[in-house]
């Protein structure tokens, strides 16, 4: 799983620099997002520019990766290719993953100021 | 023109899966289907062989997975199929909704997309698990 | 990254040839290959499952041509299978320039080009015929 | 087989309207540009541009045209992909068929004035 992680301000913004998230790399990828949130990340925005496939399971890792998140931060996705947001759309998580053309919109949307609106 | 066919297959690995995604999304395409559709076909294919290598071999190796892919008659015919534990009769009738009590579950979400994305979803038992996927072809 | 592999099979009838090529063409781009290598290992495949068609099988149909594909360790490897009369041993070797006293014949080109544009050309017979062609894997 | 067909002066433009040519259209093909040849058309331009795939077999049915037309008259090919021109590289038919980026040229190699040339 190739991923190239960049720090802005609180927020870690994880870039995904794979094409594909299938269910036979949800495991590696829940894991290796999975290590941020363990080491305390909680505000992470996925760049999610690269990929041009994504099924259920993928999307199944990205919702325990939330999970573990939970309450205690939040997380963005950005830069999804229009195919890929449509899984976002037919399985209802767009309603759950907020998602952002950019990724800095997407870490604008984890700033403290916009917690009052969200 | 007469019906085209063309068979593809692999082991029970979610290793080999993407090959029957990017060549099913390929040929889609080349059909003459917009980026969406394809996308969604390939997403449709690679829930059902996932579902066959998961549910119905268990995860065990060394069997097979067979996509069938057939055009003609205005439709694109992909038929997914297996010789493991058949999907239960229940299980493609009822939507996800019912599936699970907590909210945002991290599965379960595979059959309800090939249903949306699929102008008709079949399923045979038989000496063979059959599950038949049909798309209208694109208008020209 | 272990070997990936899928199975593509057709039966004997040359209105199936294109959709193998095709797939096989937009795998090879998934790969990493060119517009022009993947054109040309589409036409080497297209041109070995013709063969097998057109003479293993002397054009009855019914019969079964299969295209297995595997990558890995550096290689695209693309084997055509087929349960027919197997080819002389002697046409593989040869290069086409003494196949024909006519200057411009209408065929015979075939093999010639699959040997020109692959990294390896084997043929095997046995129970089954396979010819095995390999391509280097573009570098990344 | 699907074709478009125009005279330009002397010479039959046909365009042809597929994107494969290969051995299950081989014979079709040769049958339908046959008809134009049978018919007296000898200076004959071949439009490719439409191809995006052709065979050692479609380039057959090609060669078996040239030789219908023989001496009385040419045949020339505009507008192949460069993919499709390695084919007549490989098989050396480059030496054979003459072939042009564009129709005019394709029509100008068949006028009086270039057969001087030629
Ligand atoms: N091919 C199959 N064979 C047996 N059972 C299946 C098959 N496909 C699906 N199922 C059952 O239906 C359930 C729902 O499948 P699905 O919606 O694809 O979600 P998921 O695979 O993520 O659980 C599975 O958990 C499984 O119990
Ligand atoms: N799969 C095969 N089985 C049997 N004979 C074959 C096979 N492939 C090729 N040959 C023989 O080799 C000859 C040359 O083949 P090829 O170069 O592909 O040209 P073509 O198919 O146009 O004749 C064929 O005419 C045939 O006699």
């Amino acid at each position: 799983m190739k991923t190239e992680t960049n720090r802005v301000g609180q927020t870690t913004v994880i870039k995904l620099l794979e094409r594909r998230l299938g269910a036979d790399k949800a495991g590696e990828f829940k894991a290796e997002i999975g290590k941020y949130v363990e080491a305390g990340e909680t505000k992470i925005v996925l760049d999610l520019a690269e990929l041009s496939f994504m099924d259920s399971s993928g999307l199944g890792a990205l919702v325990s990766v939330l999970k573990m998140i939970g309450k205690r931060g939040d997380l963005t996705i950005a830069g999804t290719q229009a195919t890929v947001q449509t899984l976002f759309r037919l399985t209802r998580m767009d309603k759950v993953f907020r998602s952002f053309p950019t990724v800095s919109e997407a870490v604008q949307a984890l700033t403290p100021q916009d917690t009052l609106k969200g | 023109m007469s019906t085209q066919r063309v068979h593809l297959s692999i082991e029970s690995k979610l290793d080999h899966v993407s090959l029957i995604g990017v060549l099913v999304r390929a040929l889609a395409t080349q059909l003459g289907y917009g980026n969406m559709d394809s996308f969604q076909i390939e997403l449709a294919v690679v829930e059902a062989v996932n579902n066959s290598i998961e549910h119905s071999y268990l995860g065990e190796p060394n069997k097979k997975v067979d996509v069938s892919l057939a055009i003609g008659e205005g439709n694109f015919v992909l038929t997914i199929a297996d010789d493991g534990i058949p999907m239960p009769s229940k299980v493609l009738a009822e939507s996800d909704e019912s599936a699970s009590s907590d909210d945002f579950p991290e599965g379960g979400r595979g059959l309800d997309i090939i249903r949306q994305v699929m102008d008709s979803v079949t399923y045979e038992r038989g000496s063979r698990n059959s599950l038949h996927l049909i798309k209208r072809l694109p208008s020209h």
